[in-house]
């Protein structure tokens, strides 16, 4: 199981479902997750196209792509910011 | 320093004496302090609705704050920022600094709320007589936010 | 615009609400505060004076707030000036701006601040316990009301 | 009788018995005054000359001490200013 969070605009489009997910196997790093959520919801699959999204993985900025992820992880999907 | 995020209304001026309180070895004060306008870009805005992602958030504007601190050498710096549904009049965020000189607690407030737009790991959105819109930064805020990297703010 | 010297010792927070207050169509605020610091330049400056010209102080603030209204399109300036004998910890010198553009705010209460420096008809003294002192704009004072004046602040 | 002011550091060496004076006929513009004082109290003239001193003429900068005054006109002596 992960935890996934979508702020801003995508948390518009995601549904709750998506909250805590349990994984397919061959889903083994970020960017074999984001395929699989665009691929499971569409909607917000376009979403994210559409804007620049940014990955945090265990409340750290995820640089890497390539980067495993693991059972209990919580994954955070980013549009662009807009604080102050 | 000290970094707050507040789901709740909150007094910025309060908020700035507390953190300026017998604090009579920093001669200068600069504070900002961003409110929910009434009309924003020609939209009747009923309601700005912030979100945050608890714990990192937080920790993502700290860190802005330390950059800005250590560049500024300006420690003591103070930062609230409301989320959740605001109306308009209440505040949205407070940056303040305190420093012996004032050059550089206006660099740090100035700088600091320049970083806040573009990188601070927050989503607001309008609601408004036409339905909803999420609010990305313009690209005035990359070019302010450009310049106070390169030292030009 | 308001432009006052007081007398007494007023409090800049409670100041600073009462002239935001009721705003809601100006998003940003940014005020100064100039405190009696408890200690200057290594002296142990127990007490500050300031004096000033009545009715040419005031006028004389005003021009200045009056130019730096204009040139940064800021018409929401309220500036407060202590006079007389002055405690550490009290406040000096209240600038505060309100405008719907942070850049605006920002560079009305830096470079009032720099003018009034210079060109506020006030006289500061320092009394500690080596005596008295008249305080003049220091070099960097009248380097940074020059660049202020050529919209490099 | 006109009215003179002094303030800052001069206002620490002007004798009270300035503050109202009657002048004699000679003195009939404002640099007339400034010497008039400087001759009157030496140690306030002195103090004129080691900073630059502005002169204000019925509450208005006077740029040119040519200007002529007349009774009942208030002067006043400023040393460079310190506000903020």
């Amino acid at each position: 199981m992960v935890r996934l969070v979508f702020l801003g605009k995508l948390g518009d489009v995601a549904p709750a479902s998506l909250g805590e997910v349990s994984l397919p196997g061959e889903v083994r790093t970020l960017f074999d997750l984001k395929s699989w959520v665009a691929r499971q919801q569409p909607l917000l699959g376009r979403a994210m196209e559409a804007t620049p999204t940014r990955l945090i993985l265990n409340q750290a900025v995820a640089h890497d792509l390539a980067a495993p992820i693991a059972d209990g992880d919580e994954i955070a999907f980013l549009p662009p910011m807009s604080g102050g | 320093m000290q970094i707050r995020i507040v789901q709740q209304s909150f007094d910025p001026q309060a908020e700035v004496a507390a953190f300026a309180k017998g604090r009579d070895d920093a001669g200068a004060l600069v504070s900002f302090v961003g409110t929910c306008r009434a009309a924003t870009d020609g939209m009747d805005a009923r309601e700005l609705r912030i979100d945050h992602y608890p714990g990192f958030s937080e920790k993502e504007i700290a860190r802005l704050a330390g950059e800005v601190s250590a560049r500024f050498d300006c420690p003591d710096l103070l930062v609230v920022h409301r989320v959740g549904a605001i109306l308009p009049g209440e505040a949205i965020v407070l940056v303040a600094a305190l420093s012996t000189h004032r050059a550089n607690a206006f660099d740090a407030v100035r700088v600091l709320m320049d970083y806040l737009k573009t990188d601070a790991p927050l989503w607001k959105k309008e609601s408004g007589p036409q339905g909803g819109r999420w609010i990305e930064p313009r690209a005035e805020d990359h070019v302010r936010r450009a310049q106070a990297e390169k030292g030009m703010a």
